[in-house]
């Protein structure tokens, strides 16, 4: 694979945080200069290029994928329009990280999701599916998130302790006998057979 | 150390007879009765002996399967027509829970390399500004879509960490593990009994020893022993052909 | 600009979230089909241009910009947690005879399987894998399962359609013979039981 086509996929999966020179440096085990040189011919392509739609901007020490400006008008038009769903991934996600983990601060659940995530929050709290449980401790006091009965209701949960537990801990104990057992048969396959 | 860990498990006893059937090279169409019942009792004695949880499923089939070979056993002087019956009845069904189960085992290969596949894709977090919620009406979602959305999220990949070399605790003690065992071997200049290689009998502790030891083996450092099925295992340091 | 760049940055706003055609054309006023073909050009050039980085999958109904297979280990390489745990072969299992075979319920997985499938179940659902799907009829109105839009994200399937063939050939064959017999067996049966 190319240089471009590498740091394009790094600043693709690095989402809204972005990604340092020295980082994609690293990786593409090349030199930091060698990684902003090609950084900026790529940034400058994007943009006369009138059929890309992203651009690369650098923030600090960060560069970043970023829409065109000139198209900020169609994202707006298509964060307006109702989505087909009731609820964005965006907001199932947060509902999931404040479910498995409340009482919660927004930056806790920004911090795993590694998104802004007020709108999800605004959103669930409007439908009624997550409320305030009063203020951490510690700077700012950031306000508590956690569900609420209606989330029990619309999740036909009778409590919390109903929500499926996400780890695969008992499969994983399951296998290790398992494994055991392969080998041990595998290797007396072996001697019986020699 | 690279090390590549085979889950070789049987998830039942279906798997465990198509497992016997490809080693015995058996006709899947035309098992015969007595061996693959000698050789299925074989397996759950052995695991009978490492004292593994059996699931009675596998004790149903021992059943089943003895049941079977006994009947083709018996002399075949033109025996009453029910009888007959009966037993190309058990086989028939046999055979084709086996095919049925083959299909879906072979279609779990498939998926999980679609799965692997897909571990090799990302994208991106959506925009926060983006799809406006519907205030009103039902809230048309189950706790499977939340849960569909958190192992998206799981599948997305925060960035930052430079590269930096993470040894899994498991690896490591093989890695000891196998040292620990040339010098027990080396000292004792004798073959040591096989399970006297097991120092507790901690789950974990088997497994890593368990690897150790196979390891070993796989460079030829070591030689295990064996008079017969089933007989004592010896293990003694050195390979079986010194080509040093 | 060009419907591709809109297109574009559309996509990319989305995230992993996806977007249909229809909301892509909604937004551009265009139709469905121009959209569809807009897109599906698009995929191709940017699989076979070297310098992308990213290409644009489909599942279920939805469009996604990811990032190219080839770069993954780039992109591992600076991740800060390991990927999600695979699934056990037993999950698996059961998860293939649930897809192929949906609404299905336990017990009929079980009968397939040959041995007790709760757990394997249990974790399908804690992954979004699976979801039930109704009750089906007879004694004690058992649970039906069916696979999810999250199944087909996790196994990159546009849709069920394209789940692997199940080997054929003899075996198809001994089955079509199978259920004839079969079924003149079970129509015997019933006429002498009674």
């Amino acid at each position: 694979m190319t240089n471009e086509s590498i740091i394009e996929s790094l600043l693709f999966a690095a989402g809204d945080e972005g990604l340092s020179a020295e980082q994609m440096a690293d990786v593409l085990d090349v030199d930091v200069q060698t990684v902003q040189h090609v950084i900026e011919r790529m940034a400058e392509a994007f943009l006369h290029d009138d059929m890309r739609g992203v651009t690369i901007t650098t923030y600090g020490e960060e560069y970043r994928l970023m829409t065109k400006k000139e198209n900020a008008p169609f994202i707006q038009a298509l964060a307006e329009k109702p989505s087909p769903k009731t609820l964005s991934q965006a907001a199932l996600e947060t509902l999931a990280i404040i479910a498995y983990n409340q009482p919660v601060t927004r930056i806790e659940v920004e911090d795993i999701r590694g998104v802004k995530t007020e709108r999800p929050i605004a959103t669930l709290a409007a439908r009624g599916l997550i409320e305030e449980a009063g203020r951490a401790e510690g700077a700012g006091r950031p306000i508590l998130y956690k569900t609420t009965t209606e989330f029990l209701d619309a999740f036909q949960l009778k409590n919390l302790d109903e929500l499926p537990p996400l780890s695969e801990g008992e499969v994983q104990v399951q296998q290790e006998a398992d494994l055991f057992f392969g080998r041990f048969e595998e290797a007396m396959g072996e001697t019986t057979e020699e | 150390m690279e090390y590549k860990v085979k889950i070789d498990s049987f998830e039942g006893p279906l798997d465990l007879l198509l497992h016997l059937i490809n080693k015995l090279e058996i006709d899947i169409y035309d098992i015969p009765a007595a061996e693959i019942t000698n050789q299925y009792l074989l397996y759950v004695n052995t695991m009978q002996e490492l004292e593994l949880d059996i699931a009675s499923e596998y004790l149903v089939m021992a059943a089943t399967l003895i049941a079977m070979k006994s009947r083709s056993l018996l002399p075949d002087h033109s025996s009453t027509d029910d009888e007959y019956d009966e037993e190309e009845d058990t086989g028939d069904e046999l055979m084709h829970r086996l095919i049925e189960y083959k299909k879906y085992k072979e279609a779990a290969v498939k998926l999980q390399e679609l799965e692997k596949e897909r571990t090799k894709l990302f994208s991106r977090s959506p925009a926060d500004a983006l799809f406006a919620p519907v205030k009103e009406g039902p809230l048309n979602v189950t706790i499977y879509d939340m849960l569909g959305a958190f192992q998206k999220m799981t599948r997305r990949k925060k960035l930052s960490v430079p590269r930096q070399a993470t040894v899994r605790r498991e690896e490591m003690s093989v890695e000891i593990r196998m040292k620990m065992l040339m010098k027990t071997l080396h000292d004792a200049k004798v073959p040591v009994l096989f399970e006297d290689l097991f120092q507790s009998h901690e789950r974990e502790e088997l497994v890593v020893s368990f690897l150790a030891i196979l390891e070993l083996m796989k460079q030829n450092e070591i030689t295990v022993m064996q008079k017969g099925s089933f007989a004592q295992l010896y293990v003694v340091s050195g390979g079986t052909t010194n080509d040093k």
